[in-house]
């Protein structure tokens, strides 16, 4: 009685901003829009200090402040491999789990998720646990055949591919690829693997996810002295691998079977000593142009160094067009998939990541703080 | 600025004391998360999401915003969910530990419901203690010591709410 | 050939110790002794941040350096509670897995550790998934009969005690507590719990983990004004509990029923507004001297701060003998086991372990950089 | 004191700067251990535990010991073990990635298999990266990027060691 009395003498002194405040309901859950906004980003967080709690932050890095930047969150366990779909409101997330968290038994699956709600919506079990276990590399779970296969990498240590059929999300059987690791979207419906011989090998599949036809490349990587990295950037159906040393190679993976093309210098003037380098070193935009992390001085085992520029390249004429200083060294680089104004995402040596206008290299803000221990890779979302 | 806060400072380095002003909480838990991830400064403004009523001011997503007297957890608005909306993808505890507030805008008591959002591990960010009433474990329903991640579909804890349920009774 | 001639031509100049390095052993695993010695430590990381990768550091606290500390590690899943037996070489974990991790279905076991291998020698399911999750509290977590078995606290939020016989490794059954809560051990086979009501309920126990006989004290724990913090010290079978605003409850343990024994200040001179409080914030050493963890310019919510001071008492006076200044100030604090020269370690609010002289309060060293995120808790090694 | 190391000193902290001089090691992983236990200087001497073999100088435990030349993980002799022997409840993997490193006391190149510790998780002590003659996935023998807790009970990664199993053939 007391307290409405009360609120009654407030009311003639003050406005209906300041009645009493009323209940609120009770387990409200927010959801995200089936099409994330183009300058939104998918931040893997490898938890490399605490695995088995691994990470995929959904972030707005156009957004000034931490509680506008944090979309949302989902888990992804043991250092797992991701990939988004362009076609479906889907992530996927190949991961390991054990019975007894660090032990047990193992099972091996492809989780899917719902954009929209970051919830797990379905799983196809990987049967024989020989998931690739180690950093984080994007070619290790590579969508084909318009999305609706997925590739998922095995080494145990021999080496083969799990195919899945997203569509129907059943697992479809395995591609053995002895001495080659890793898979190129490759024509049609198929991929290129990199070996360990110096040569690429290529393989179209059938429908139903079993070999149609195979072929491999003359040995042209020379692994001992000028190794290509691993993680080409594509524009196009054309691949292009930085060297430890400094060169670009470019391998044409538009039919069925790759074409090693031209081998050009991405050192194209003051720059002796400097390399590419890093975890995530090499990128195109929207727009096809080749983005590159570089660092000065490098030697033997410098090629996972962090770096301090970002060259890009226009792969028409070859030719380095711009270097963006970055304002933090850095691990690993990512773009937004937008054609008008991409960011570029540098995930610095500090753990954060720090958004740059990716044309022009300037510096916007550093999204940190959000809960993450090892965002060791970032990818623009689709 | 109390007395432990002044011993507080007196002890550690500037970057900590900048951590301890800027939460404006002797919170140890603040001053962990900010160890943690290493981060000096975070930039804690309202947004849209947090979805204040009329007749209240302040920053819901800084640890000293009113409804947080007797919190313990990661604020679910740094979290992809706002003050008393969980995250996507992850489930309200339908039961929880219950603080007793004061609003400063309007100077009265509202029973504040901490529930937690459950399913997904910890946020990680905006991680807040404070204790105004809060008691052990053996008066469960005001004691923020335990995962109330219960009665949800999994007790994985991600972050904590602070929903209006009501007027506090007179004392 | 070039290699045996150059390495012939090195020894004519060089001792011994200069000759080439001999090809070592693979698969060599280290092992722990069955009894640790008395300043080892067993540190619980709940790793608040990453709940999945919880673990429990073994650590010499008398070491020097970081490779000398370190002893090993084992994991505890969920912010686990724990145990040490003293009469089998056994240390004991109650945790929580899920199929997927963070999700699917739930497990709750009693996992039994080996102390010589850091490795699961055995688990007890624990089969209504119903084991309290939070803070870790060491009496959420009883031995009790000689350590024959254990008291494992279940809140869901009906509380009761799931019972354990460790002997033969075999899940007894379900001890409903309503309206209380934890388990201190009571008598010759049985526990007390501290209750809603203010008041304590004790239970004796049949040999087979069912209930004998059970008994209420008054209501006494004035759990609005006053309450008593939840985690006593013991000294023998005399339970202190101190209370939020500076008392020291005595609680009679010794016989089947809990007896409320006397009430006496914790402030005792140039203190005040002093208070108790922190994570863990009292102990008895070997010798049943007291140690409580105390900060100044308490308030409504101070009771979880850190301390800046550790105050020791004498049971036997109920005075006051020390006051020690801790170094940084701390969240818990533990001791080690030895009567001699036990060690007080105290987690600190930079998530370090400061290593002080229990009785002199003399700071030693602070162990920090094992890898641990947030080390709530500590115990002595049994 | 490289150009490299120069830039570094140059944009961060003097917090950093102590980090990056104390363990002498360009590595940004050595630089995130720190940052993310908050530790501003290790005491990394060595240990009878590390049973270094006569005609070996430095610190087994720390990042530029000569053994550690293609490294990546946590030091096993921080963890419980030691440079080349399991901590307890481990179970070396039998096969792994290979270096080839100059000891500097005899002028000699050593074969060094970097086995993982496997079966307990992350460490958490003694990050290291080093990655002389380190190669991408597709030579797997020499590639410090896979977690080779492979033909273990469990691929849990927890630590590497650094064991002479020969010495290089001349070139």
């Amino acid at each position: 009685m007391k307290n409405i009395l009360l609120a009654g003498a407030i009311l003639t002194f003050a406005t209906a901003a300041q009645a009493e405040l009323q209940p609120e309901q009770l387990g409200k859950v927010l959801t995200l829009p089936e099409k994330y906004p183009p300058h939104w980003i998918i931040v893997h967080d490898a938890t490399f200090f605490h695995m088995l709690d691994g990470r995929q932050y959904v972030i707005d890095a156009d957004a000034e402040t931490l509680p506008e930047q944090v979309k949302g969150m989902f888990n992804s366990s043991f250092i797992a491999t991701v990939n988004q779909s362009s076609v479906r409101p889907e992530m996927y997330v190949a991961e390991t789990y054990y019975t007894r968290g660090s032990r047990g038994t193992r099972t091996d699956v492809l989780t899917i998720y719902d954009k929209r709600t970051l919830e797990p919506v379905d799983e196809v079990i990987l049967p024989n646990n020989n998931r690739y276990s180690g950093m984080p590399n994007q070619y290790a779970h590579t969508l084909i055949d318009n999305e609706r296969l997925v590739l998922i990498f095995n080494l145990n240590p021999a080496t083969s591919l799990s195919v899945v059929d997203l569509e129907e999300r059943k697992y479809l059987g395995e591609i053995p690829i002895p001495g080659c690791s890793l898979a190129f979207p490759t024509g049609e419906r198929g991929f290129t693997s990199i070996c360990a011989g110096g040569d690429m090998y290529s393989v179209q599949l059938n429908a139903d996810g079993t070999m149609a036809s195979s072929a491999r490349t003359e040995s042209f990587n020379d692994i001992d002295n000028n190794p290509l990295f691993e993680k080409p950037a594509m524009v196009g159906s054309t691949a292009y691998f930085p060297t430890f040393l400094g060169d670009m190679v470019e391998v044409d993976l538009s039919g069925p079977a790759a074409k090693v093309g031209e081998r050009w210098s991405l050192r194209q003037g003051d720059d002796d000593g400097w390399r590419p380098g890093g975890m995530t070193y090499a990128l195109s935009d929207a727009e096809g142009q080749l983005y590159v992390l570089a660092h000065p001085a490098g030697y033997d085992g410098s090629h996972k160094d962090p770096g301090i520029e970002v060259w890009l390249y226009d792969p028409a004429t070859r030719k380095r067009t711009a270097r963006h200083p970055l304002k933090t060294p850095g691990l690993s680089i990512a773009l937004t998939r937008d054609a008008e104004a991409p960011l570029m995402i540098v995930t610095n040596i500090e753990m954060g990541l720090d958004v740059y206008d990716a044309k022009s290299g300037k510096y916007l803000r550093t999204v940190t703080g959000f809960g993450q221990e090892t965002p060791f890779v970032v990818h623009g979302a689709r | 600025m109390n007395w432990l806060m002044k011993q507080l400072d007196r002890m550690t380095e500037s970057k900590t004391r900048t951590v301890a002003q800027s939460t404006g909480r002797r919170s140890f838990m603040g001053r962990l998360a900010m160890t943690l991830t290493g981060v000096s400064a975070l930039p804690l403004l309202p947004v849209a999401r947090a979805q204040q009523q009329p007749g209240e001011t302040g920053d819901p997503n800084s640890c000293d915003y009113w409804r947080y007297c007797a919190i313990d957890g990661f604020l679910c608005g740094c979290c992809g969910g706002s003050m008393n909306t969980c995250p996507p993808g992850t489930e309200m505890s339908p039961m929880t530990w219950l603080g007793t507030c004061q609003n400063p805008a309007d100077g009265k008591n509202y029973i504040i419901s901490y529930n937690d959002c459950c399913g997904k591990t910890s946020c990680g960010a905006c991680l807040c203690n404070r204790n105004e009433a809060d008691r052990p474990v053996y008066r469960p329903q005001a004691a923020n010591d335990i995962n109330w991640c219960i009665g949800t579909k999994h007790l994985t804890y991600n972050c904590s709410t602070a929903i209006v349920v009501g007027t506090a009774l007179e004392q």
